[in-house]
This record gives C-alpha cells, sequence and structure tokens, in this order.
C-alpha cells in the first residue's frame, strides 16, 4: 500500500515544485540578454584580460586552471575519492 | 516594455525546460524501485542543472569564449559557467561510477536489482532467524 | 619556515589533509602500515594546533580573508577565517583525533586487512579535509565541490565494512545524498544568475541592492538550499537515509559521520543563508519559518523514534536526527542568543555523541552485545565505560554543570528574546525525551544483575578516547569561555552586529 | 517578443529532452533505458553546441555520454553473467 503511495505523491510534490518554479522562472532575467547580472564586472574581467594575465587563448581553460584552480585540485580529489570508494567497495584486499 | 507571464516564460525557455527536466528526474528517482532507473534519475537532474548554468551564462549573438585575435571586437559569452561545469561532469562521473561499483556488490548479495525485492528478501531472511 | 607555515596557515590546513590522504595509500603500497597510522594520527593533530592558532589569531586580530593563487576575491578564489570556521577546524580536528586513536588499533581486524584499513584512512583524511574546506571556504561554487569529495567519502566509510545491509545503507545514502547535492547545485546556479558572483561576500552586496525585484527566484533558491542541505544533514522529513546508514557502518564511521559530517552540512547551510544572501532577506522571505518548523519537527520526531529503537547505536542515530533540530531552530529564531546556542550546541554535541557511538562500538567489541535488553548489569562490569556514559548522557539530556546546558539555555533565550513559545515547549519536551530515551540504559546498567557476571578488561587504549571525552563535556560545561566566546563572536558577526 | 530561427531549434530539442526523460520514467526493458539515455545525452551535447559551449559539449560527449553509457552497459552484462 505505502509503495503505491509514493509515486503518487512524489507525482504531487513534483507539479506543485514546477508551479512554483514557473513564477520563479517568469522572473529571472531575460535569456540570452547581454544586459543580465550574470553578465557583470566578473565577466568583463575574465573576457577582457584573460589573455594577457594568463596568455591562454581559450578563456575557459585559464578560468579552470588558472583562476579558480583550487577547484580544480578539488575537482581532481573527487575523482580520487570516486576511485578510492570504489576500491573499498569491490576489492577484498590483500589475503595474508 | 511590460510582458506577460507567459511571454517571459516562453522567452526563458531554457530555464523553464531545465527546471521541468530537473522536476521529471526527481520524480524518476523517488518512485522507481530499480537501482539503475534512480541512478539514470540522478544523471539526469544533474544534466538539467548544467542546462541551466549553460543557459545563464549564453549571450544571444555570442560566439564561444575562445579568444580571436582576428576579432578583438567579438561579443563572447561568459565563460564562467561552462568552467564550473567542466567540474560538475566529473563530479557526476564520480558519482556515477561508485553507485554502479555499490549496485555489482549488491547484486552479488540479493541477485536483484530491486529496491522492493531486496527490502522482501531482506524481511524474510529477519523472518528465518538468520542474520543479513 | 615557521613564518612561512604560520603565514599560509589556513589553505596548509586543508593541503596537509589532502596530501596525507594522497600519500597514504602509497606507504602502504611498501607494508608501512605504521607509518600510515602516524601520518593519519599527525594530520590531524596539525587540524586541531592549526584551529586553536588560528582562533587566537582571530580572536586577537578579528577576522580575515586569505587570497589563493594570487588573484583578488571577485576573480580568483579565497578562503575566509573567522570564528566560525575556527570553532568548526578545532571540533574537526579534536573529534578525529579521538576517534582515530580510539579506530587505529582495531581497524584492520574489523576491516579484514590493512590494506582495507589504509583505504578506509584514506577515505577517513578526504572526510578531514573536505570538511575543513568546506568550514573555510568563501566560494559558493568551491562550497559545492567540498560537499560532493564530502559526500561519496561518506558514503564509502559507510559502506567500507562490506556486509549486505551497510552496502544497501550506502546506496540509499549515496542517492539521496547526491539528489541534495543537485538541490545545493541548483540553488548556486539560480544565485549566479541573479548576482553574477559566487564569492560570498560579493553575492551579498550584490542582492542587497536587487533582492526585491526576485523575491519568487530567491525563494526557490532558498528552499533549494534548504531540501539538498536538510537531505545531507538529515532533518526530520529527509533523514530516512540516516538511521541505517549510522547504524550499520563500523564504529569510528558512525562517530564521524554523526558527529562532524552532519553538521557540516550545517555549517554550509549557515554560509549560504548568513553570509552569502543575509539575515534580513532570509527573515523576510519567512525561511526562518521553515527552519523553525524543521527544527521543531526534528526535536520530536527524532526523539520519539528513537524511543521506539531497541538497538544501541540505532537509537543513537535517532537521537542525531533530534539533535540537529536544535541547531536548526537555534537557525531558524535568527538572533544572536539563538545562533549563539546552535553554534554551541554544535561543538557539546558533537563531543557527546562521538562519545554515544565510540561506547556502544565498545560495548559491541568486549561484549558482543548490541540491543539494548542485553546491557543488564553492564555498569558493573565496565565501570569506566558506564560513568562516562552517565556522564554524556547528562550532558545530553541538557542538566546545568553540563556541556549540553549551555547550548540549550543559549537557545532557551532566543525563544524567550523571540517571544516564541512554541519554541520554549519544544526545547523542553526535548530534553525530557532525551531523558527517556537515554536514562532506562543507564537504570539497566547499574540496578539490575547479570546472570554470567565477570569482570571485564578495560584497560586498554581505546578506553582513552572516551574518558577524554566525557571529561571534555564535564568541563566544557563548567567552564564553557573559550568555545563560548567564539560562538557568539560567530553568531554577532553573521548578524552583522 | 519575436524569435530567431536558432531559437526555434533549441525548443524542439528541449522538447525531445523532456519527452525522453519521462520515457526513461515509464519503461521497462531496462536495455532500452540505457540507450535512450544515451540520446538524452547526446541531445544535451547538440542543445550546448548551440549554446556557445562547445568545451562543454565535448567533455559531455567524451565523459557523459560514452563513459556513463559505456559504464551502464557493462553493469548489464556482468549482471546478467551472474544469473
Amino acid at each position: 500500500m505505502a509503495k503505491r503511495l509514493v509515486p503518487i505523491l512524489a507525482m504531487i510534490l513534483v507539479i506543485m515544485a514546477l508551479y512554483v518554479f514557473m513564477l520563479a522562472v517568469a522572473e529571472l532575467p531575460p535569456y540570452g540578454n547581454v544586459d543580465n547580472p550574470a553578465h557583470n564586472y566578473v565577466y568583463e574581467h575574465y573576457v577582457n584580460n584573460a589573455l594577457e594575465e594568463t596568455g591562454v587563448l581559450n578563456i575557459v581553460t585559464a578560468i579552470i586552471l588558472d583562476y579558480r584552480s583550487y577547484d580544480t585540485l578539488i575537482e581532481a580529489t573527487v575523482l580520487f575519492t570516486s576511485i578510492m570508494a570504489v576500491l573499498i567497495t569491490l576489492k577484498k584486499g590483500e589475503q595474508h | 516594455m511590460e510582458l506577460t507571464i507567459g511571454a517571459k516564460l516562453l522567452n526563458n525557455y531554457p530555464f523553464l525546460g531545465s527546471l521541468i527536466i530537473f522536476g521529471i528526474g526527481c520524480y524518476t528517482v523517488l518512485s522507481n524501485s530499480n537501482l539503475l532507473k534512480k541512478l539514470l534519475g540522478i544523471n539526469i537532474m544533474e544534466s538539467s542543472i548544467f542546462l541551466f548554468y549553460v543557459a545563464t551564462g549564453n549571450i544571444r549573438g555570442g560566439v564561444p569564449p575562445i579568444v580571436d585575435l582576428a576579432q578583438p571586437e567579438a561579443l563572447y559569452i561568459n565563460p564562467l559557467p561552462t568552467g564550473l561545469m567542466l567540474t560538475g561532469i566529473v563530479v557526476s562521473i564520480s558519482v556515477t561510477g561508485f553507485a554502479l561499483a555499490l549496485i555489482i556488490k549488491l547484486y552479488r548479495f540479493y541477485g536483484t536489482m530491486d529496491a522492493n525485492e531486496i527490502f522482501e528478501i531482506r524481511n524474510e531472511g529477519k523472518n528465518n532467524g538468520s542474520s543479513s | 619556515m615557521v613564518a612561512l607555515v604560520k603565514e599560509n596557515a589556513p589553505i596548509l590546513i586543508v593541503i596537509a589533509s589532502l596530501f596525507s590522504a594522497y600519500l597514504l595509500p602509497v606507504f602502504m603500497q611498501y607494508r608501512r602500515y605504521g607509518i600510515v597510522g602516524f601520518l593519519a594520527l599527525a594530520t590531524q593533530f596539525f587540524v586541531l594546533f592549526g584551529g586553536i592558532f588560528l582562533a587566537t589569531q582571530v580572536l586577537a586580530k578579528g577576522s580575515f580573508r586569505y587570497i589563493l593563487a594570487g588573484w583578488e576575491a571577485p576573480w580568483g578564489l579565497e578562503i575566509t577565517i573567522d570564528p566560525l570556521s575556527t570553532l568548526f577546524l578545532i571540533m574537526i580536528g579534536l573529534i578525529n583525533l579521538l576517534i582515530l586513536v580510539y579506530a587505529l588499533p582495531s581497524l584492520a581486524d574489523e576491516l579484514g586487512n590493512k590494506v582495507r584499513a589504509t583505504w578506509f584512512l584514506t577515505l577517513f583524511m578526504l572526510l578531514t579535509a573536505a570538511l575543513c574546506g568546506m568550514a573555510l571556504c568563501h566560494d559558493l561554487f568551491n562550497l559545492y565541490v567540498f560537499i560532493e569529495v564530502a559526500t561519496i567519502s561518506g558514503c564509502a566509510i559507510v559502506g567500507a565494512k562490506g556486509d549486505a545491509r551497510s552496502t544497501e545503507a550506502t546506496f540509499k545514502y549515496l542517492i539521496l545524498a547526491t539528489l541534495g547535492s543537485c538541490f545545493v547545485l541548483g540553488g548556486i546556479g539560480f544565485l549566479y544568475n541573479l548576482t553574477g558572483n559566487l564569492n560570498m561576500l560579493f553575492v551579498n552586496h550584490e542582492l542587497a541592492q536587487t533582492w526585491s525585484n526576485y523575491q519568487y527566484a530567491l525563494w526557490v533558491s532558498l528552499s533549494f538550499f534548504i531540501v539538498g542541505f536538510g537531505i545531507k544533514s538529515a532533518v526530520f522529513p529527509l533523514h530516512v537515509w540516516l538511521p541505517d546508514a549510522h547504524s550499520s557502518a563500523i564504529t569510528p564511521a558512525s562517530a564521524v559521520l554523526s558527529a562532524i559530517s552532519v553538521k557540516g552540512y550545517v555549517l554550509g547551510l549557515v554560509k549560504v543563508f548568513y553570509i552569502a544572501v543575509g539575515p534580513l532577506i532570509v527573515a523576510s522571505l519567512n525561511i526562518s519559518d521553515i527552519l523553525l518548523l524543521l527544527g521543531m519537527g526534528s526535536i520530536i520526531a527524532g526523539s520519539i523514534f528513537a524511543i521506539a529503537q531497541t538497538e544501541l547505536k540505532r537509537r543513537f542515530a535517532f537521537s542525531t536526527i533530534a539533535q540537529i533540530g536544535y541547531i536548526f531552530l537555534g537557525l531558524g529564531l535568527n538572533n544572536q542568543a539563538g545562533l549563539t546556542g546552535a553554534f554551541f550546541h554544535i561543538f557539546s554535541h558533537a563531543l557527546i555523541k562521538t562519545a554515544l557511538f565510540l561506547i556502544a562500538g565498545f560495548i559491541l567489541i568486549k561484549t558482543g552485545k548490541s540491543q539494548i535488553k542485553d546491557l543488564t548489569g553492564i555498569g558493573k562490569q565496565m565501570p569506566l565505560t558506564m560513568g562516562a556514559f552517565t556522564v554524556v548522557s547528562l550532558g545530553m539530556t541538557g542538566i546545568p554543570l553540563f556541556s549540553g546546558f549551555i547550548g540549550k539555555w543559549n537557545l532557551l533565550l532566543g525563544s524567550l528574546e523571540a517571544g516564541n513559545w512554541l519554541a520554549i515547549l519544544v526545547l523542553l519536551a526535548g530534553s525530557i525525551l532525551a531523558a527517556i530515551y537515554l536514562f532506562p540504559i543507564i537504570k539497566q546498567a547499574y540496578f539490575t544483575t547479570n546472570q554470567d557476571y565477570a569482570e571485564l578488561k578495560e584497560n586498554t587504549i581505546m578506553i582513552v578516547p572516551i574518558l577524554i571525552l566525557a571529561g571534555t563535556v564535564l568541563l566544557l560545561g563548567i567552564f564553557p569561555r573559550p568555545v563560548l566566546t567564539l560562538a557568539s563572536q560567530a553568531a554577532s558577526m553573521l548578524l552583522g552586529q | 517578443m519575436s524569435f530567431a530561427g536558432p531559437d526555434i531549434i533549441n525548443i524542439i530539442l528541449i522538447c525531445f529532452l523532456i519527452t525522453i526523460a519521462i520515457a526513461i520514467n515509464f519503461m521497462k526493458d531496462l536495455l532500452y533505458v540505457v540507450i535512450v539515455f544515451g540520446v538524452y545525452g547526446l541531445i544535451m551535447v547538440l542543445i550546448w553546441l548551440r549554446m556557445n559551449a562547445p568545451d562543454l559539449a565535448i567533455t559531455e560527449a567524451a565523459a557523459g555520454v560514452a563513459t556513463t553509457t559505456l559504464m551502464i552497459a557493462l553493469i548489464m552484462r556482468t549482471t546478467r553473467k551472474v544469473k
């Protein structure tokens, strides 16, 4: 009984959430506009100065490997973590 | 220029679409008892959020953020969301790998990939007195 | 050299735990298990003393920021050192150190062999690094990446035991926690869309001017954060993964998850709500009331579920849900005393819950009993352990002179200040319910006799961390000044006074 | 508010995505589900290409679509073998 109830409950929840999402999306800055708050001084700094400051033509690369390199270190750590997790899940270790 | 809500929604279609897919993915995770489908639901949710970010970074009439020295006046799109989502993709793959490892292990224990069946098998084990 | 370490201490804390995590498997490759244990302990020492050093600096000079990779704030990343983060660093270092001292002698036996023990320690160090990073980070996306590391490593140490029950609990935890991460990432996406910044301070500045235009969007964003962090920190309606995960894992794993990891996500919520968005906006969008409701529901529901449990570890796991409720209640009160109480409660509950889980694990190792009804007369068999258990339970209920009291007292003051009588009632009821689910164990331990009465040896090194924790609970109840100062300074910093 | 050509293609692609997401929810055979999930990833890649994020599209095509689908397909092979 409870198992059949879960999908219906989830459906109701999701539909309610979608209604609120619509209200929120109507408020968001218009898609693709140059004057959006997302394209502010940070964006301008990256686009205008990335080449001089880092010497990389691809600005995305400049961001992930230079401006936000700490993030990339942690991202590599996520991969390492998942490898260790898979090891500890599937391997038994040594037998001796 | 005042727009109706419908026109605003239509204009913001990538955000709306990504949030609808987010909701569907959420429903997939919550309602399906198959472990693999739950995992796919998580993947769908994650990629929908990636779509949200990419749409945030896009500018109509812009070009990809690769500096073209021949065209100094080009309008580049926002490179930051793209960079963030490169990290996000790696994270999503890591989670997928770990979850698949867990699915294999659960399959070895129970011989099934269905959460309800696992639940039943475990309850039978409890009733028979053997600890699982 | 010393000057260099002192100057770069904030980042070195994270980097040191990360690199020791990378190095542990390498040492195990050459069969140096001794070095592995030593390195793990040394790193926790470093985190603890780094935290204390930074705390003295913060108390002397005020909070400061540290720039990473040479790029100034809105373009690069920076980390922040404030009372809140140093409080967390000290907590992480202290608790993890004691857990490691408890765990190291028996870890290899419990997990099968030394290689698996090394993998477990690696994941443990990664969890430490991620939590330290979450405590220090000052950038929304950086917070997300650290949360992912903490999630994956936390799930993996639940599954380390490798039996069917813990694997199933791990899968449930992983799916729900990743669902939570998706929600957090979505919330960050909304904030980025509205402000164009990821640095929390700049997000705050941008939102202060424009937030009234985006009320629905901000509300959706904040509720995304509540759902995401709520799943990960197991508030009442979103707690379904916690009891299985925390009771089926091995003892050190459940101790670290229940005591620290769950609170790391609360810290994430605090950072987003109070530093990035600001208490004013949170209060005027009625998000505070949601936090308050979640907190009260958690206290009542968690305690009642805990009473119904018959297994020791499971009862403690449900008690974690109740105690997380106190923290959410304090956050929802949104005033100085409430936040101070919440932060102090974070610290004191970390001590208490670690001690409880370690005691449960110790009893399991010594007697092989995990059900509460089997613990008859254990007070005479293990006097030191049950003495510590009594101290810690008194602390959990919030009796004066124990550390739990200070946090709850501040929460009461906060509720009085907010004029919220329901919160006061719930706080008192929570204390009574805590007494109901903890004191029968003590009564059973001391006032019933066991047939197979035999003095058990307690003089192993494993009892030392339990006694230290119980002593700290007592000490912190009598001299709460150092932690209370940090907590109240953190509260006033977050409220912008 | 008028829509330029590229926008309509994007809208159609996103509608496809929504359809596929619903289809994944209700399909019974896991093999089909995995194949359809691969298609979902490819359409996502297309949308990102059209939204001027080629770096992301390449990474997703290599890692998200190829690796994930392959991993899941391999898992399904091993789980069938055990049976």
